[in-house]
């Protein structure tokens, strides 16, 4: 039986300067009642690892507004102009990352990986400062893995034992980024006796602790 | 043409690019148009990098499901036969080649391959998403644009804004002609004969190789 | 609709010098009909990539006892005293390679990746030849993709688009190895109409041909 | 003590080193027997390499089903909130850190926490399996072994046959005693009052730290 705890409980798990992995694409399978929270907390100087900054008042926008997040590490900050004009005005650092190397950074970081070649991003700004490695005469990129102290997850289906799924295209990040944080968090929209065991997306391994959408 | 006309005309053209049983990517914009013009015997299967194969066309009120969405955040449908799947996975199909075509908009390509569709200096920078992968995996990369921007040729030499993806241009189609990057330059495959070869030429900065072009012909 | 082929098709599809992955952990989770139909056309100089080496009349062990394998890259051969003799006899060269590093090497075939760098093995006779490259102090092996010309997988359920799902521990190998090759044919347990899209484990993309086990 | 009452004596030890909750992974013989000596408040999560978490018994034959074994394909059975997954998630379990503790035997292990267990030189080579990364990537790595080999000290100052992973190994626990390998040293933190400290220092070709150890105190 995996531990659920209150909304409230979440300030324990929070800190000034962490950095926190958010799941979710363009907001759909974000937890968002986690971020209210961590909004009403004012927690300060954040690292936020999302696929994108989220929409001006969604997702990760909301921190993004509240100038909580000191730095942003996404593929896409497009339909956030906020977080454009914080970034352009250097009041929030923005490392852009294209998304297939953002997942694998992610997963590499969770699967003890030190890195990976790609050969997204040759040829282009993104290659800058990285070390690029021939392989039978073809250049790719070495990228590194991508790590953080807390992850929060929008789990759609959540058994007793903390086995997590995430429905349609509410998956997208979320069950990699339950693999490379020290701590994992979902929100769980709907609590079910089990998830058939073929069928489990995030094992319970992953999860650390469960907050209910219904309290 | 008026301007919804020209996209329609490319969409139509880009759309006879595409085969039976093809994975296509389409970007948003333009490219989006090009799975209204295909022949009824030839079904593609469209990928979504958000995490779907299957991509259906925008709900009714009554198919609504906003757990359903496409890489824009839009709302959409999942066709039969069609699965969700995580983000690595989506990238291990675009960057591993799985995907058979990609279709996208640009700002500048040039006739080494090279795109840029990203930054434009001095502008907002959306970031990247997923079309550094897409260009870079995808078997087939269609440039899906008007051959000009406001009269300001968009297909060059070289490109001059930051690079979305080095030599990885197969083919560029445009209201003006159907041309193709290959080891000897920018072929012009297929011209469209509403403008002369001189009036093409004069609105490409690149080194057009044009060797018995044919007609592209298409209903507008 | 996937295309259903007879188990007769199969040979239009083999080559003496090919290389296949095959599916399964000592042979839970491979396709028997394929492997049979194999040997009984008799392919030559075949390269296996798999787990293990099967065991003496089960999985890819049946090909190794027939002498149609001329190289064997897998994890393990203990349970397949037939592989261990042809091994130290030199009539078959053995790769034997850490099973998580095999798992990745192909995942990095089929995910377009030159490479990634794993812990596994440093200080080991598995580095041997590899270059060893530091990240933050920490030593790693790069470790190159595998491909191959064909996959050879036993799916447990099928649907009548191709999608593929491998029940319980039949999983395995089974769904890295369908990204990462030219050609995928699967052996179907059963035929469904459709499986829920939230569950897929293979998409449809990846099958060519399904052979059902029933005919 | 005979064979088993030393195998079961060493498996009831490493079990006190396992807490509730964590992540599992038993190597094949001697370590296996460690599920047996849990305490009833102690529940761990079994991982299997070939797919699965949540490893029960041997199945009777009413819940035996072919589809569900362990890494030495022999069949088992799935407790409660187990699930099932593929080898590249597996691997990212074990080589991520994820799971708490493995337990191995050993041909040798020596003071650096090195370890060679997977190639007797002239015999068959069996292949490493999930060795390499188990003993590499889990959190917390014990050997579970007999002291000897028939006389022959197993825990040296360097291992000689070849490695399975170098500097890995944190704990061995033999049926002598408890020992730890730390920065300076292995430590002798418990013996077993069986045996003189001077019998384990003979029968170790390690250097061995001993400063105060425990009696190991365990019924047989």
């Amino acid at each position: 039986m995996k531990e659920i705890i209150k909304i409230s409980d979440l300030k324990n798990h929070l800190f000034d300067g962490m950095s926190i992995m958010v799941g979710g694409f363009m907001a759909i399978g974000t937890p968002e009642l986690l971020i209210d929270e961590i909004v009403r907390l004012n927690v300060k100087d954040i690292t936020i690892i999302c696929n994108d900054a989220g929409l001006a008042d969604l997702g990760v926008g909301k921190l993004i507004a509240n100038g909580q997040v000191k730095k942003l590490i996404a593929s896409h900050i497009g339909l956030n102009p906020e977080a454009g004009r914080l970034m352009s005005e250097g009041l929030m650092e923005c490392v852009l990352v294209p998304q297939g190397t953002l997942a694998e950074q992610i997963r590499a970081g969770g699967a003890g990986l030190g890195g990976f070649l790609t050969p997204t991003g040759l040829g282009t700004i993104v290659e800058k400062g990285k070390k690029i490695i021939a392989v039978n005469k073809k250049d790719f990129i070495l990228e590194l893995p991508l790590r953080a102290d807390l992850a929060l997850l929008y789990g759609t289906t959540v058994d007793k034992y903390g086995n997590t799924n995430f429905t349609k295209t509410t998956r997208n990040f979320n069950p990699v980024m339950a693999t490379a944080t020290d701590l994992v968090i979902v929100q769980a929209r709907k609590m079910v006796d089990r998830i058939d065991p073929d069928n489990v997306m995030t094992p319970h391994i992953f999860v650390d602790y469960i907050v209910k959408e219904e309290e | 043409m008026d301007k919804m006309q020209i996209k329609n005309f490319i969409a139509k053209r880009v759309a006879r690019e595409l085969h039976d049983g093809d994975l296509v990517n389409l970007g948003i914009g333009l490219p989006t148009l090009v799975g209204n013009f295909l022949p009824s015997d030839i079904h593609i299967n469209l990928q979504s990098e958000n995490g779907l194969i299957g991509l259906g066309p925008a709900p009714t009120e009554e198919t609504y499901d906003a757990d359903i969405t496409n890489a824009g955040g839009q709302p959409v449908t999942l066709l039969d036969g069609g699965m969700y799947f995580d983000s690595t996975l989506s990238f291990s199909i675009i960057r591993g080649g799985h995907v058979d075509v990609t279709v996208l908009g640009c700002l500048q390509v040039d006739q080494t391959g090279s795109l840029a569709s990203w930054i434009i200096p001095g502008k907002m920078v959306p970031g990247m998403g997923g079309a550094m992968d897409l260009v870079t995996g995808a078997k087939k990369v269609i440039i899906a644009t008007t051959h000009t921007n406001r009269g300001k040729p968009k297909i060059l030499k070289q490109c001059f804004l930051p690079l979305t993806a080095k030599n990885q241009v197969n083919m560029i189609i445009t209201e003006m002609g159907v041309m193709e990057v290959r080891d000897d330059g920018l072929h012009l495959l297929e011209y469209n004969p509403e403008y002369t070869i001189m009036e093409i030429v004069e609105s490409t900065d690149a080194t057009l190789v044009i060797n018995n072009p044919k007609v592209m012909k298409l209903e507008v």
